[in-house]
């Protein structure tokens, strides 16, 4: 029992928050938010240069094994910088396929996604006609849903991988809140859709990557919007005075730590518990969903409110902190929802 | 105590109600419901000067200056009938509620013969111009600097969060016009000509994309002498005096604004169902029971006629609308889910309730942040000892 | 339109704060919680000398006529010292009495429930047999239950009048949280009830009553919680400064205010809505109770938390307050429960 | 980074588990399950004294003193067993926890030899006497005076919240003892013998109508000149030391007692019907998320081997706990409606629910208030500027 990180861990966090905080600059997730929405150039150096995109896949498909608890490291590393980066596809579609889908899926799809060459999406869905294993409906909001390459969609019991270039599938991509993870409304009319081998453990697998995959971002979102806002409360003055030597501003500054150091404690708690596959792991996920999310939103926004009129406008960073914290409220389910899955855990169904 | 309105009053609602519904379905039906300050900045122009032409754009003034010498009550059910009909914010607000009733109170005969008819006839759009970069919200801080200089005044400096300078025609500042001198001392108020080559306006994109707030820059700027509002140094008295009247009945207007807000928001949560989350119908009923209480709240501080008492309903209305409509928009989101984070068309710009969300967030920080308020009401309303300025 | 006191309800407002400041002291008080819970002296003086104890019941019967505005204007001036005294039971009982009683019954009963002679209560009951006019079954938690001399009692359209000496009535008193208001179990063994002649309007009348009461004593309390609290603050130093200039602590006391101010205008508007029998009687109602409830416990919490270890002492007054708010939160319904009947208005019924 | 326990591990959980269960079903049965912290004290001191008996008293002390040297994995499962097989609270946990190891790290040798076999044989019960009247959360403005006399301190003054004075046999103190010094200088730390006629304790009454805290008064009371830990003036450094004790394992063991409230409540919930309330639901799924997190906080606090850097899961987690456990008594008393408000006998005396509701609003005031807390964390955890002190 040791809730520390080891050595590689470290050295894995070193060089993700040393290699995002280098490159994943404001300029460029600026550029890429008036584009499609993603740092291409970004993303092929972390799947290249950096080697870190098969960290918790498998290593027979160009994966680098390891497990969630390093993956949770590189999420918070690129969350810590708001990267316009297709992760949670890698969190969610990529863990699908490893851990449901067929060799011949793992083959084409996994070591093209960890190289970056392929981008992949993944989207539950609420109405879908199925007839002879082809699909027809609308799935909407799909995450990077214009840019991907392969989709992974599901609904209880089943999953299927669709690739974007096959017939029948139409893609319109959205002005989004949160620019630096665009939606899109993908239209499936007859589409040919190869169903995954295991869909629960594909299931299973991408709502605990993508889970995690959200909370880390949050935990790393959080923690960079404090620090940039507590620089800024040392420099700054107000009526001849620091702004962080006003005690409200600082118990202000204080209350976000204390959100944030149970936000860490969840999301290596979780990524532990999966790894481990402990039976709290269920709990865990939800926990740190919910928990990281809220955690994150809130500081967001006080990092509006502290840094007074400059807070709100377009030219500074805080609104890409904002804005990924809202969307990340909502995405997978919202806080509400897995509370209520926590609830059903402690407390049985409600009547 | 008594809060219903006489027969009179509401035959004065059923004028107000017809004559703003009718334009509303009529000559301005193209600019009913628009939510934001910005949106047909011209059409609105022409707005203002309609109301002006039939009576209706300051009926709290005196008959004497373009108003009607309406009573409280009158006031009320104008400002409920205005945003009931869908009518937008007015782009003179700052004019009509903020520089019209300054130099009423203020102003010498002239100033008042010179502006008022202008503001009241809508021709004549005002802005402010009180906060600076690196002074936000410590007014005494100001460093813009005014000088006479051959019957005029010359200023050189920055405002910033100028609302809607790029379309007004003034624009008043508070300046220090003593060299060396320090805090709320040696500052003059003064009213300027936007166009004039001495001024530039740069507008300032806020998170929502849009772009209401400026950066307005002051280079050997000029106004006549007699465009100071009291005397030389009387500048802080004078924008002290002006900010008491932003609690004045304009509230009302802002509230029916709120109302319209929250309305959609309960038909969105209708209609998608999230009317029935036990949740969700929790945070509606709060915002329904907040904003009553707003209505109520104003309601007082109007009716405390001493207004020489700071009262505690007044001094804590600002940060209480500004954390209502703060919440409001989290719920709106919250009521919306995923939908809200899309656009409807192909630019950055928001719907009603996605831009409360967005734009709401200001709210808590313009017009003296959430902080600030806070240390008013410890001060001014509890006695507390006040917050020591540092020397930096 | 005028949102402010007429000269006469300031001259009540004066006339009872100054009676309750100089008589309900903490001293009084505490002789009463350690005995039955009411101050019975006090109510006495209240009743006979101040005569104010007729505000808003009909002048035929003893009453000196009014509205529910000077009868708030009391409520809140008792409230404010917290005073264990039957209120409540003039509030629901007496009103229940005067709006859907038979005249017999007001003649009876209103002279000496204003005269003090007689102390009501009143409660709501769940599960009650009903037989040839006499009733079985037990109430409980019964305010004041152990100490009146007649009871009145209501389910969804019916209401009846008890005699506390009547054959098969029991009482048991409780040990209760606010010793200011204490509980009882009554219950009934085929005891003979008299119906009260108009059902629907005592209960109306009794839930104006009941909700307004404790509105107004819960924003008294808050009132007089956060004066003390105040002036603690100005007197009390602490790292050789009063603690009231430490900017944490003043921002709480403005918080405080803050929610005051509003239930303030949320006590008025209801009693003022209710005297004027405007259509948002009913919302001002649920409005005022849930809102004032949730002040003033925050206001009381935050008055023990900022006296520090005083403040959780026996000895000071902070947790007369505390409890009472607390109590004053469940009685006669929950917060949630009247935001849900709030949301119902505007929403309509949940599915 | 590894959450579970080895095989080996696990074999001592059994071993801790069955030994505590069997006492709680046998010899010690009849103080199974108390909440409180004053409830049947002699036996408590008799459990004490049981404890040592058998090793259990303070595993992971030493073994040269009584102790088990106990890893931190099998410190955390001996506080998990010992609050899941229902045993009350250490009536000696100052000594066992605090004292103890203040002496362990600060003592002389001679004073180990002296204190710890009996705070480890459950013999010597130790209190606290850091706040006075006054002060506060102020531990710098100390006014009780030390003085030496004829090889003896002599010490006089006023102690408050010394919480079990009342049961206890020894008290530490922080005096005053250089005249004229203020703040953190002139302060020494000494360890006194409660049994004497220079000390008296009078009991203050709280909310809950229990009273577990004291008032402490010293009139020329007396202790050993070695029973000095440190040297004359370190009095500071030793308590700041002993503070840092507080966010050791024995958190682990609070928060067992923090899950059998909450297990409590959802057992509440369940009978009455609450467990179907979708905001209750909400609120206890918050809780439950909070007391994971707690653990998992604690877990990576005592996870960092690395002591000397104060890290932002031991900054944080006093103030966490005590709002955590505050809003669980609030939870409680809604889950229970209004039968909570009800005593069960016929004193003033409460159930583990209405109990937690009353005294958790000490929680956040005592061993330093929220507002301290957050002024430590800014402070130290995020290096803003200092709170200054005043002179008055």
């Amino acid at each position: 029992m040791e809730f520390a990180f080891t050595d590689e861990q470290m050295m894995i966090a070193d060089t993700a928050f040393a290699f995002f905080r280098e490159n994943a600059t404001s300029d460029r997730t600026r550029k890429a938010m008036a584009a499609e929405g993603i740092d291409r150039e970004l993303w092929s150096a972390f799947c290249t240069e950096l080697g870190l995109s098969g960290v918790g896949l498998p290593e027979e498909h160009g994966g680098s094994g390891l497990g969630m608890v390093e993956f949770a490291i590189i999420a918070e590393a690129a969350g810590a910088r708001v990267a316009p980066l297709p992760m949670l596809g890698l969190a969610t579609a990529a863990r699908a396929i490893a851990a449901g889908g067929s060799e011949a899926q793992k083959a084409e799809w996994l070591p093209k996604l960890i190289s970056g060459e392929a981008i992949a999406s993944c989207e539950r869905v609420a109405q879908l006609a199925e007839q002879g294993g082809r699909l027809t409906g609308t799935i909407t909001p799909v995450p990077h849903g214009a840019l991907a390459d392969v989709f992974v969609f599901f609904s209880p019991g089943k999953a299927w991988l669709v690739r974007a270039d096959a017939p029948g599938v139409t893609v319109a991509a959205h002005v989004t809140m949160d620019q630096t993870r665009p939606f899109a409304t993908v239209t499936l009319e007859d589409v040919l859709a190869e169903p995954l081998a295991d869909p629960q453990a594909a299931i299973a697998a991408l709502h605990a990557g993508g889970w995690i995959c959200l909370a880390a971002e949050a935990l790393g979102g959080a923690q960079e919007a404090l620090d940039r806002t507590v620089a800024y409360a040392r420099e700054r003055v107000q009526f001849g005075r620091p702004i962080g030597s006003f005690q409200a501003y600082k118990h202000r500054l204080a209350d976000m730590l204390v959100e944030i150091e149970q936000a860490r404690s969840a999301v290596y708690w979780a990524a532990c518990a999966v790894d481990e596959q402990s039976d709290e792991a269920a709990l865990a996920l939800h926990a740190a969903k919910s928990f990281c999310a809220d955690t994150f939103f809130m500081v967001a926004g006080n990092m509006i409110q502290l840094h007074g009129g400059i807070g709100f406008t377009w030219e500074h960073d805080a609104h890409l902190f904002f804005k990924r914290a809202r969307s990340i409220q909502t995405m997978l389910g919202n806080g509400s929802f897995h509370r209520e899955q926590v609830a059903t855990m402690v407390l049985g169904e409600a009547a | 105590m008594k809060l219903g309105f006489s027969p009179q009053e509401e035959a004065f609602r059923a004028e107000c109600a017809d004559w703003l519904q009718a334009q509303m379905t009529g000559e301005f039906r193209d600019i009913r419901g628009i939510t934001t300050l910005t949106a047909k900045a011209e059409r609105r122009k022409e707005w203002e000067q309609h109301l002006g032409e039939h009576g209706w754009s300051c009926i709290g003034w005196p008959k004497a200056w373009g108003g009607r010498d309406a009573t409280l009550a009158e006031q009320v059910i104008f400002a409920e009938e205005y945003a009931r009909a869908g009518v937008p914010g007015r782009v003179n607000h700052i004019g009509i509620e903020l520089a019209g009733p300054t130099i009423l109170a203020f102003g010498t005969e002239e100033q008042k013969r010179r502006f008022l008819p202008g503001i009241a006839a809508g021709s004549t759009i005002f802005c402010q111009g009180f906060s600076e970069p690196g002074a936000g919200s410590d007014l005494a801080s100001v460093r813009t600097k005014g000088r006479l200089e051959g019957g005029e005044w010359v200023v050189n400096g920055q405002k910033i969060w100028t609302s809607l300078a790029h379309i007004s025609d003034w624009i008043f500042v508070v300046t220090r016009t003593e060299d060396g001198s320090k805090g709320p001392k040696g500052l003059t108020f003064l009213m300027m000509p936007l166009d004039q080559p001495g001024i530039e306006v740069r507008g300032i994109t806020q998170i929502n994309g849009d772009a209401e707030f400026n950066e307005t820059f002051f280079t050997d700027a000029r106004c006549p002498a007699d465009s100071m509002i009291g005397g030389v140094g009387d500048g802080w008295k004078i924008a002290m005096g002006l900010l008491a009247f932003e609690r004045g009945v304009s509230t009302l207007g802002q509230q029916m604004a709120f109302r319209n807000e929250l309305d959609e928001i309960i038909a969105a949560a209708r209609a998608n169902g999230a009317a029935g989350d036990p949740l969700i119908r929790q945070r509606i009923a709060r915002a329904e029971i907040g904003l009553r209480l707003m209505r109520y709240g104003a309601l007082r501080m109007l009716s405390n006629t001493d207004h020489s008492k700071i009262d505690g309903a007044a001094l804590t209305y600002k940060i209480q609308w500004a954390t209502w409509r703060r919440s409001l928009g989290e719920l709106a989101m919250d009521v919306l889910g995923q939908a809200g984070e899309i656009a409807e068309g192909e630019a950055y710009e928001w719907g009603t309730l996605p831009n409360l969300f967005l734009y709401s967030r200001a709210d808590t920080i313009y017009g003296g942040t959430n902080q600030i308020q806070r240390n008013l009401i410890a001060e001014r309303g509890l006695a507390l000892p006040r917050e020591p300025r540092g020397d930096l």
